[in-house]
């Protein structure tokens, strides 16, 4: 056995291309971009842009960049969370009520207890931690599988915003208004922002930290893990806590963006499908193990161009639905496509 | 006497629930000692070593590592106190790359951030001095050979600043000239003095190569305890056959 | 927009570009709303324009702003929104405004007192008020006693301020009547098993009423079932006009359910944007209450025996006989 | 090593609980229910059972047991579907579409293009097996993970039924009323009757036969079974069908019981997210290789008690929400406490 | 002669990517012979059995059985035609019982439902066969030993009735006793004279026990074919260290 590219066989990257007869440039690139996992997903992306583009010219305006950034940053932001969490061999379900009660818990500090606004935001924040924690202690040390806690969580806390808010609309606080509310959503580009820096981080997070390095052998091999000295229950209630966070930053940022402090906000259990879909067109297994955070915005990204696009074209509702699973299979279909043309062209 | 000794187990008993794994199992490891573990299949070698290091907790008995008890809350709690091993299923994480899977736990950083440059340096030459050839460290192990994955797990633990080195079968896999570099690297371990060793193996051979001293488990019990230098591989042999003949004699009537 | 291709002028009106409306709606797939595309989709037909249909599927504003964002950068001619939130669309509408597009607002239009956006008209009626005519109505045949309202998804805006507006119109008429709300499912038969439930643990009921379609065709279904109005209930009522609701009045198990006359809340935004368009924003639409009609025993029959899609029952394009006197008081 | 309980080790099922001190007979339930692993949840659904017939005495009539049996029934049956599944390693939620499309598609066989009832039944039945099988074909041929592959067939089924329902209900097609009306759902027992049966019968097919063996090998461990020369694919696509048509059962069942052919019977993806559920409380692992179709029956049970129990308590719609996620996360508890008991206690 | 030959491999190659894991072999396995198949660890050895079995398919190369070319589509293809295999990895589904396992993909029936009761009682005969002591075949194979574990998948295949049995490594976990008893089960196969056997071993001892040939894979193709009456073990050794030793002062340069 040995490398067909090195004698020796200790090269650390193989330079997979030599033999290729393409332009040193193509070469480069086509080199980058087989050793990037994500790749596949960034060219459906960006095909579905060009097709969009041609089809209507204003794709590609400012202000409908911004509309497929504004659709496209919560559901990304929920699904860094839930790609932590999948790959530890979790999920939680909870999450997009934690983002519907997280502006309300804000709410509620600042108009009804009188909580300035910082504190009531770190308030807020910690309770959905709080609600975090629960979930993997209740997931971990009490064995009840995540799907299952989730759901009991998820009904839960549908309860306990419905019953405070009596299932109501509030308006964001006076204090908050202004310059709190811009930077937290209000903004054209403020959750884009948010959005980038919180995968940047968490994209290191997976990637290059322990703490990644561990969620992804928890998720991998459980029991292997452990007998590796890993404390898997830290690892996956640390990520419990981290998706609710994001929940919660997630809700804040649509409430503070739609100037409206809303039950609604996730519709339930779709900002978490929604999320899910992502973390898995991104390229995160739901068996745990394996996942990226980039992808996971690519996925939100195409989630959110499909919609877009669609929307400007002009479709109705009900063909709507049509178009859009049809869109959704043929582009998984090209995904798993060129990614197997990366794998079996490539290191 | 209680300074040399590096490990004391004492009446260890397991239960998996109606099966009693270990009904009474007492050892001693001492310091800078390499201690062959042998028995059947199914003997209760494996679960006696996951108990060591910390993965079960033990239904009854008690432990001393240099001379303190000690009770093993966790896996990393051993590790704390200077225990590692290499499991017989090794272990290995499959989506990790060769590197990630060899500094399992005890990963270099710099910072908050993994030295990933330094863990594939010291890899690739964990792997050359074992004689074992692996094109790319950073391939996940998912896509390695049988011998190539249990060197991986070898590594992980003979490296590791260790002063109990539980090895459950690190030879199993490993290639004829692999297996007599790493024997030639728990020599060496040996040498330096302040390394205790347990090896479990089926090759009686290679137990008595580089074992100071042999026990053998039997009915969930250590019925045979003697040094390496006062016994012979047919001796061994007929140890565990003589059993298995009583045995078969037993159970036919 | 205004490089679509140009139809060919109608009627007395003159020749203009194709102009595109589109519709953003809270529940772009609850069958309320199919006569209302309907309308939306003959009054284009009539025109010469087209009109899009989105929003959110399941009330999620964030989702209506966005399209009504993409329609704004769309550059549609002209936007009708049910402004279900008072807050979230006031920026959208006023963006829109700023580009030119008009914009009215259908079927919701924010809360009481206050539209919470700039639009240029309303039309239909409110969602919270139609929930208090339901009150009202009830109250005419039970003075006393419990009173149960059925919600299929508490906290979504097509019909928590219906089942508000309900409680409200008890509330005001003295405590003698106890009003709780129960939820029941989005899934329609997840719901008939719940109504069920509840009236097996509930023998005493003194009235049933619900807020959306599915509910109330479940209460018609469970009334018959134990025989109820023979054990005490007074009234039963709801909205919408689905086949087995319809059915459940006639056979007198439901005493009424509200029509809110949805073809008319997309055929007349479809108009006023329109007219205010080729009259360069002169002709100012006018707001416009599309009322409640109330659906009883005594009119069913017409409901029932006439396919129509001004009902949404069905697609077919054709002349709707009546004959016989008009009833009026 | 040797077992405790026998000198020879060869007894094909020890009797765990020799020396135990209690009465033969309830020895004798105790190893029933030490053996049998649905047994913990069993006892959840029986105590539950127990506390609602003690808050409120009408929970066991005859009435509220037909009521807790139909929005048990179809669960079950989309459920079971659901457990081949998972069991074998994949998810599908188009279920939810099917369900609402089979109705349908008997009404337009029969009311728009004249074809008698059996046949429109059969054709119904036919055009799900075939989106079963277009959804395992796009899985294990085209490599697209089944969440969002069977995402992308939600949505295109959904539009195909909302376009060509004009998003209205229907009626009952004049020929199938009466009796095929009252058999397929509409007769206070039939789908009940029909639930049982698939269980049954399911169950002997995932723990007796080779279809079942195989399922089960090919979710727990799909390189281990295609090296033992199991034909994974075939298997998948096959219970991609069985569930595809389990779903559409459950939707006929429902809409001939409700008496309306409703475009949002199953609620979109409500119905499989209930049967999901039912199948993780009933003890089926989401990462695949192990589940049972009798403990997914009681966890729809379960489900269908809790919803019925609190609202014939009475519980109003906002904290009704908190109760029942309470519910679910305490029982879900009790469960797992029960089931580690049975566990450590027996074989 | 064609008559003669179970099986004959031709310059097959197989690519992972950008590495070579065999670049030209070609092997012939009479039948009834017994063949040893030996090379370090990550020689391709495993490959080559996954190729014969059918798992993988060749990028290049060509395979007879029984005279005939064939090309396999799958492992139901390689077995219809008689052939079964050992996996190093063993293949196991750790949801089944020990007895389903033993039995998977040729499970015993009564009509359409599965014999159990058979299928236990065989299971239970087999295992005493090989001396291997376990006691519920009942119990999930998650629980079993190592040597338990391995005991089930050499069951898996040796008991069927296969004409072509491809073993990898099946003796790496057992104990000294049951590696013998194995040994002997592989000598009665043989001895009935329709079986043919390829052995993956690195116990050279083992191997020139039971073997009629031996054959060395090295840098992808097979550089040494011997009947094991001409070889002994240190000569094996030799071989496989003296490639070690050129490999070492050839890199060090
Ligand atoms: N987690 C467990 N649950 C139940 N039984 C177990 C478990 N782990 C081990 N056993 C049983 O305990 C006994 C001892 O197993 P152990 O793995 O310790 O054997 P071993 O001596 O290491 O054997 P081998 O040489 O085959 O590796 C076996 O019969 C095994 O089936
Ligand atoms: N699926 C795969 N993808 C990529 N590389 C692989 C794959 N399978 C094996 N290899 C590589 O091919 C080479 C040969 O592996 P193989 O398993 O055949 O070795 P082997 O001779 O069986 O070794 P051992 O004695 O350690 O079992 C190794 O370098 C291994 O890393
Ligand atoms: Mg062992
Ligand atoms: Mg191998």
């Amino acid at each position: 056995m040995q490398a067909t590219e090195s004698s020796s066989g200790q090269n650390e990257a193989p330079t997979a291309d030599r033999g290729r007869r393409l332009l040193p440039v193509l070469r480069r690139f086509g080199t980058v971009l087989v050793r990037w996992r994500e790749a596949s997903v960034l060219i459906v992306a960006i095909a579905m842009a060009v097709y969009f583009q041609a089809s209507k010219d204003v794709f590609l305006t400012h202000d409908n960049l911004r509309n497929i950034a504004q659709a496209t940053a919560p559901a990304a932001i929920v699904a860094v969370g839930i790609v932590l969490l999948l790959v530890s061999g979790e999920i939680d379900l909870s999450v997009g009520v934690v983002a519907a009660l997280a502006p309300f818990l804000v709410h509620y500090a600042v108009d009804l207890y009188g909580v300035p606004v910082v504190p009531a935001f770190l308030l807020a924040f910690v309770i959905s931690a709080a609600i975090g924690f629960c979930n993997g202690f209740i997931v971990t040390k009490l064995r009840v599988p995540s799907l299952v806690a989730t759901l009991g969580m998820y009904y839960f806390l549908l309860g306990v915003l419905l019953t405070t808010s009596h299932a109501y609309p509030a308006q964001i606080p006076e204090e908050a208004q202004g310059r709190i509310q811009q930077i937290f959503g209000a903004a054209d580009w403020a959750s884009l922002t948010w959005c980038l820096a919180i995968v940047l981080f968490f994209h290191i997070v997976l990637t290059r930290t322990r703490w990644g390095l561990h969620t992804i052998s928890v998720g991998g091999n459980l029991i292997g893990a452990t007998e590796a000295g890993i404390r898997a229950n830290r690892i996956k209630i640390g990520n419990f806590m981290i998706a609710s966070v994001l929940g919660a930053l997630a809700g804040i940022l649509e409430a503070f963006r739609i100037n409206s402090i809303d039950p609604n906000i996730g519709g339930g259990t779709a900002l978490v499908f929604t999320a899910i879909s992502a973390a898995v067109i991104g390229g995160t297994a739901l068996a745990g193990g394996s996942g990226t955070v980039i992808g996971a915005l690519l996925g939100a990204l195409i989630l959110a161009e499909l919609q877009n696009g669609f929307n400007l074209i002009g479709i109705s509702a009900n063909p709507f639905n049509l178009i859009l699973g049809s869109a959704i299979l043929i582009s998984m279909i090209a995904n798993q496509y060129l990614s197997r043309l990366r794998r079996t062209g490539g290191a | 006497m209680a300074e040399e000794t590096a490990l004391r187990v004492e009446h260890v008993r397991k239960q998996f629930g109606a099966l009693t794994a270990l009904s009474d199992v007492s050892l001693r490891l001492e310091k800078g000692e390499v201690l062959g573990l042998i028995g059947d299949n199914g003997a209760g070698k494996s679960t006696l070593i996951k108990i060591i290091c910390g993965y079960h907790q033990p239904d009854a008995g008690r432990m001393f590592v240099a001379g303190q008890e000690v009770v093993l809350r966790s896996v990393d709690h051993a590790r704390s106190l200077g225990i590692d091993t290499v499991y017989q299923g090794l272990a290995l994480i499959n989506e990790l790359s060769v590197y990630h899977n060899m500094f399992l736990n005890r990963e270099l950083r710099v910072g908050p951030l993994l030295n990933n440059r330094a863990m594939r340096r010291l890899a690739r030459e964990h792997l050359t001095d074992m004689g074992v050839n692996i094109p790319d460290v950073s391939a996940e192990v998912a896509k390695l050979s049988g011998g190539q994955r249990q060197a991986v797990a070898v590594a992980r633990a003979v490296y590791s600043d260790a002063r109990i080195l539980l090895l459950d079968e690190p030879l199993a896999a490993m290639g004829a000239k692999e297996g007599v570099l790493i024997l030639d690297l728990i020599r060496d371990l040996k040498a330096r003095g302040d390394v205790s060793v347990i090896i479990i193996a089926h090759n009686y051979a290679q137990v008595l190569d580089v074992c100071d001293r042999v026990n053998l488990l039997q009915h969930g019990t250590i019925t045979f305890d003697r040094r390496t230098s006062e016994v012979t591989v047919d001796e061994l042999t007929e140890l565990v056959v003589a059993e298995y003949r009583r045995r078969r004699t037993g159970s036919g009537s | 927009g205004d490089n679509e291709t140009a139809t060919d002028a109608v009627g007395n009106f003159p020749k203009t570009p194709n102009w595109k409306f589109v519709f953003i709606n809270h529940v772009t797939t609850n069958p309320f709303f199919t006569p209302t595309q309907y309308g939306a989709e003959d009054a284009c037909k009539l025109l010469g324009c087209s009109y899009q249909w989105t929003g959110s599927a399941n009330s999620v504003v964030a989702e209506m702003v966005n399209a009504t964002n993409t329609a704004i950068s769309g550059k549609a001619d002209g936007i009708a929104i049910a402004v279900v939130d008072k807050t979230a669309f006031k920026a959208p509408v006023d963006q829109a405004l700023d580009a030119g597009i008009p914009v009215v607002s259908y079927n919701a239009d924010g809360a009481r007192e206050d539209p919470g956006t700039n639009r240029l008209t309303y039309v239909g009626q409110g969602l919270y008020e139609s929930g208090y005519a339901l009150g009202q109505r009830a109250l005419t045949q039970v003075q006393s006693g419990e009173v149960v309202g059925f919600i299929a998804t508490p906290g979504q805006l097509n019909i928590q301020p219906r089942i508000d507006g309900a409680q409200q119109a008890f509330k005001d008429a003295g405590g003698a009547i106890t009003f709780t709300s129960v939820a029941t499912n989005a899934d329609i038969t997840k719901g008939l098993s719940i109504i069920d439930a509840y009236a097996q643990g509930h023998p005493n009921l003194a009235g049933m009423l619900a807020v959306d379609a599915g509910s109330t065709q479940s209460i018609g279904q469970t009334v018959k079932k134990y025989d109820m109005r023979s054990k005490g209930l007074k009234v039963a009522g709801g909205f919408d006009l689905i086949p087995e609701t319809l059915a459940s009045i006639k056979d007198g198990d439901l005493d009424y359910t509200i029509d809110q006359q949805p073809y008319l809340q997309g055929f007349l935004p479809v108009l006023y944007l329109y007219l205010y368009k080729i009259s360069g924003g002169l002709i100012s639409p006018p707001q416009t209450n599309t009322g409640l009609l109330f659906v009883t025993k005594d009119n069913v029959a017409q409901y029932q025996n006439t396919q129509t899609r001004y009902e949404g029952s069905s697609t077919d394009v054709k002349l709707v006989e009546r004959s016989g006197p008009i009833a009026h008081e």
